[in-house]
């Protein structure tokens, strides 16, 4: 059901956990099965860059996986590449998710951009996130 | 590395005495029951033979034995042929919100077609009341369906009172008793019911065979057309080889159970005991008594039951989840909401279903293990923070 | 005494690496295919190859294999559940008179749902003619159910013709190839059929299993509910090891059909001309070209079949016949008074059919065995004397 990568995440998680003084933290709840992921970004004000990540989930082992996979992805990355992250491309670096389970690696997605947007909110920069973009997209 | 299976309210591994008898049948009795040459013949003897013992597990009349393709296809035939054949009489069906899908989408089929359905509710341990039952009855009742046992948390049901009152009353009452044969007596005169449904596969018989008792009298109509095979209530080809089987597993089950089940019972309240009392935030679902002798159901609050499953997977454990994430699909087990549980709780549960092979010792393991599998879980879960933090969980 | 059996069209026994290939599912494999677990996966993955196995064999994808409990249910899911779903956008159906019961009965069942059913007549031989199917149909025409080979005189139907013009009206087409696979080639694509029907028993597989091939895209619903097992189609946990069974069965068949049937078609035509040949007042049921190559019927003029087959039963041979008395039912078999055999005649009819253990020697030892039988049921029969004395009968 699972590939390797995907069980590999599940059963070592990188970057779990939270950050006490963090740059942005999102949390994000998929509606689809109430599952909850909380994602929290340290950022180096001057260079832009995500110096480090950690995150929470509660949800199945493809959003586990998913969550791992994607604090991997954008850690020690600008947060403009963090912006063009996508639930598929985070899928594909697990080697695919099953079907039925794609909708969880949005949760990743949405936890991210969720973080990144607390951190627009906090920093005051204008990252080009807009909250009632997520409102919509939340409910696709 | 340990492999302990302990899902066997899903399914059972056939048993060495029931492969035997298939094989037999296979290798030796290869015949059509309908055929009157000396190949069919013996095909013939063997399945009347397997109907004799099924009915004397259940204390039935061979004749009332109809052999089915599985425990579904006997819920079916009793629920939606029965309602059918019997519609004249009245519009109203009766059944409970804690039903397996094979009795739940019948019913949903039926209202389709005009029936009006009552769904009892159940207590916070799974169980209808008595009470709401007599209040649910209409004139215009005719069918009624208390499912024996839960699949899920392991709740017997009063069916031995719907029973008395459904007689009484004239109204048509089917049992589903595919998680309870074999575990506790499961007697048709006792509990007075019209039809009862049994499957192979959860008494250590083959998978794709089921048995629906049907009282001597009583009138239901088939949903496949064809052959004149069991009173053409279930027509094909019949497959002696699954029917011979399921008679011998159900024959050693029955002979076995007053052992067994006490065996069980010891594991299981052992394993919930065992759990309940090594990790915290956790609770039992279902009822401590009047409790299924094989089933054991826990939240194990604040973490998901896939993830769950997977990290006892990793560790050869076998399990089961009412959570959503199991099946992808949006609702946890309809089972643990009618009883109450929120979202989250029913999200964390895990079925732990024990069986023949069952020892002390996996249940030991698994009470060992299951202890850091749920603290590494917590650890990476934000609702368990939220708990630790006092902030409210939604 | 030698044992010939000759009613392999009735059902075939289990061969030995369809047995091997069930073995280690009941063994190693007893999970349910849809728990996530160790035990579960091995279950899922072997079903899905046994899929595309069984999607191989018939030219389709695995995505349009549905698993059912028999070729019955197949018949039913797909003309019952295909009529219904489809019902808004005609109320017309068409079929033949010779149809196998588990289609015949389908249809019996929607013509009292409001259903109007066109029942095609058949030749002498137990052939539709394309013409009168043509002439059959209507605007209002939504699915049409025209068997692949006969089960009981081995006719042909011209399905290739038929499916092309249904394709062309988008008319739903099913075929019931329980008798062909394994014998003649089964390719949907070439059929050009939304739906077909196969059971696992007719090529060596087990009893109590079917597939149901659906085209993709095609709409049909299910007749009995409960989980979402086949998409839903045919609820119940499924029976992997008849699944990987069949599968095994079905790709063996494909593989071994063109040199088999080559060898059934000589054992074939070497029985029919033993037996007219030696038995004066014999005909062939059936046509001698586009013929199932495992099928032989003939009547035995004014004996009667009951009989005819205790007396081959006491020699060894088993078979079959369309006569009423092997059932005690009233009539004699529907297909051969659809094909114009008079009531005598059908009674006297001799269903032997072939398969991978018949050998030259049997076929001998049946052509020799016959003849006394014949002559010492004739010496017993009334009809017999009256047309030996040139004495009208009725
Ligand atoms: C042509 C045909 N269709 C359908 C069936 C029914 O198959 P099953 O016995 O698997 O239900 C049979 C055999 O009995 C058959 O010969
Ligand atoms: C209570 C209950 N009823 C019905 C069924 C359906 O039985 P089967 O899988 O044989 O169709 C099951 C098991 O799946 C069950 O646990
Ligand atoms: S988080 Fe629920 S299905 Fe993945
Ligand atoms: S003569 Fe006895 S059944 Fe026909």
């Amino acid at each position: 059901m699972y590939s390797d990568k995907v069980i590999d995440h599940f059963t070592n998680p990188r970057n779990v956990g939270e950050i006490e003084d963090a740059s942005g933290v999102g949390e994000v709840g998929n509606m689809k099965c109430g599952d909850i992921m909380k994602m929290y970004l340290k950022i180096n004000d001057e260079t832009n860059m995500i110096e480090d990540v950690t995150f929470k989930t509660f949800g199945c082992g493809a959003a586990i996986a998913t969550s791992s996979m994607s604090t991997e992805m954008i850690k020690g990355k600008t947060i403009n590449e963090a912006l063009d992250l996508t639930n598929r491309a985070i899928a594909d670096a697990l080697d695919g998710l099953p079907p039925v389970k794609m909708h969880c690696s949005v949760l990743a997605e949405e936890a991210l951009k969720a973080a990144l947007l607390d951190y627009q909110k906090k920093s005051g920069k204008n990252l080009g996130l807009n909250e009632e973009d997520f409102e919509d997209w939340d409910e696709q | 590395m340990r492999k302990v299976y302990l899902d066997h309210a899903a399914t059972t591994p056939v048993r060495q005495e029931v492969l035997d008898a298939m094989m037999h049948v296979f290798k030796e009795v290869y015949g059509n029951p309908s055929s009157i040459h000396q190949f069919g013949r013996p095909a013939r003897k063997l399945m009347e033979e397997a109907r004799e013992k099924v009915a004397k597990a259940i204390n039935a009349d061979p004749k009332e034995i109809v052999f089915t393709g599985s425990g579904t296809e006997a819920d079916n035939i009793a629920i939606v042929g029965g309602a059918r054949a019997n519609k004249k009489k009245g519009n109203h069906l009766i059944t409970t919100v804690v039903e397996h899908h094979a009795v739940l989408d019948a019913f949903k089929a039926l209202e389709k077609e005009g029936f009006e359905v009552t769904y009892l509710p159940v207590d916070a341990d799974g169980r209808i009341s008595v009470d709401d039952f007599k209040n649910a009855l209409r004139d215009d009742t005719v069918l009624v369906s208390i499912m024996h046992g839960n699949n899920e948390v392991g709740t017997i049901m009063p069916v031995e009172e719907i029973g008395a009152i459904c007689r009484e009353r004239k109204i048509l009452f089917h049992t589903d008793a595919v998680q309870t044969v074999g575990k506790i007596p499961v007697d048709v005169k006792a509990i007075n019911c019209d039809f009862l449904a049994l499957s192979g596969h959860k008494i250590y018989g083959p998978k794709g065979i089921g048995v629906l008792y049907m009282r001597r009298g009583v009138r239901t109509q088939p949903l496949y057309f064809g052959g004149g095979q069991e009173r053409k209530l279930r027509p094909g080809t019949e497959n002696v080889a699954n029917i011979v089987g399921l008679s011998v597993a159900i024959e050693l089950a029955v002979a076995e159970r007053e052992q067994e089940s006490a065996r069980l019972s010891a594991l299981r309240d052992k394993l919930i005991d065992g759990i309940l009392g090594s990790i915290e935030e956790t609770r039992l679902n279902g009822p401590r008594e009047q409790r299924l002798p094989h089933n054991v159901n826990v939240s194990i609050e604040y973490i998901e039951g896939e993830a769950l499953l997977l990290s006892c997977d990793m560790k050869g454990i076998a399990a089961s989840s009412g959570s959503a994430c199991t099946s992808g699909s949006l609702d946890p087990s309809h089972v643990l909401m009618a009883m109450g549980l929120t979202h989250t709780t029913a999200h964390g549960s895990l079925r732990l279903s024990l069986g023949k092979a069952t020892t002390e010792e996996d249940v030991d393991y698994v009470i060992e293990q299951l202890k850091p599998i749920a603290d590494k879980l917590r650890a990476m879960s934000p609702v368990w923070e939220r708990f630790q933090k006092g902030l409210p969980i939604t």
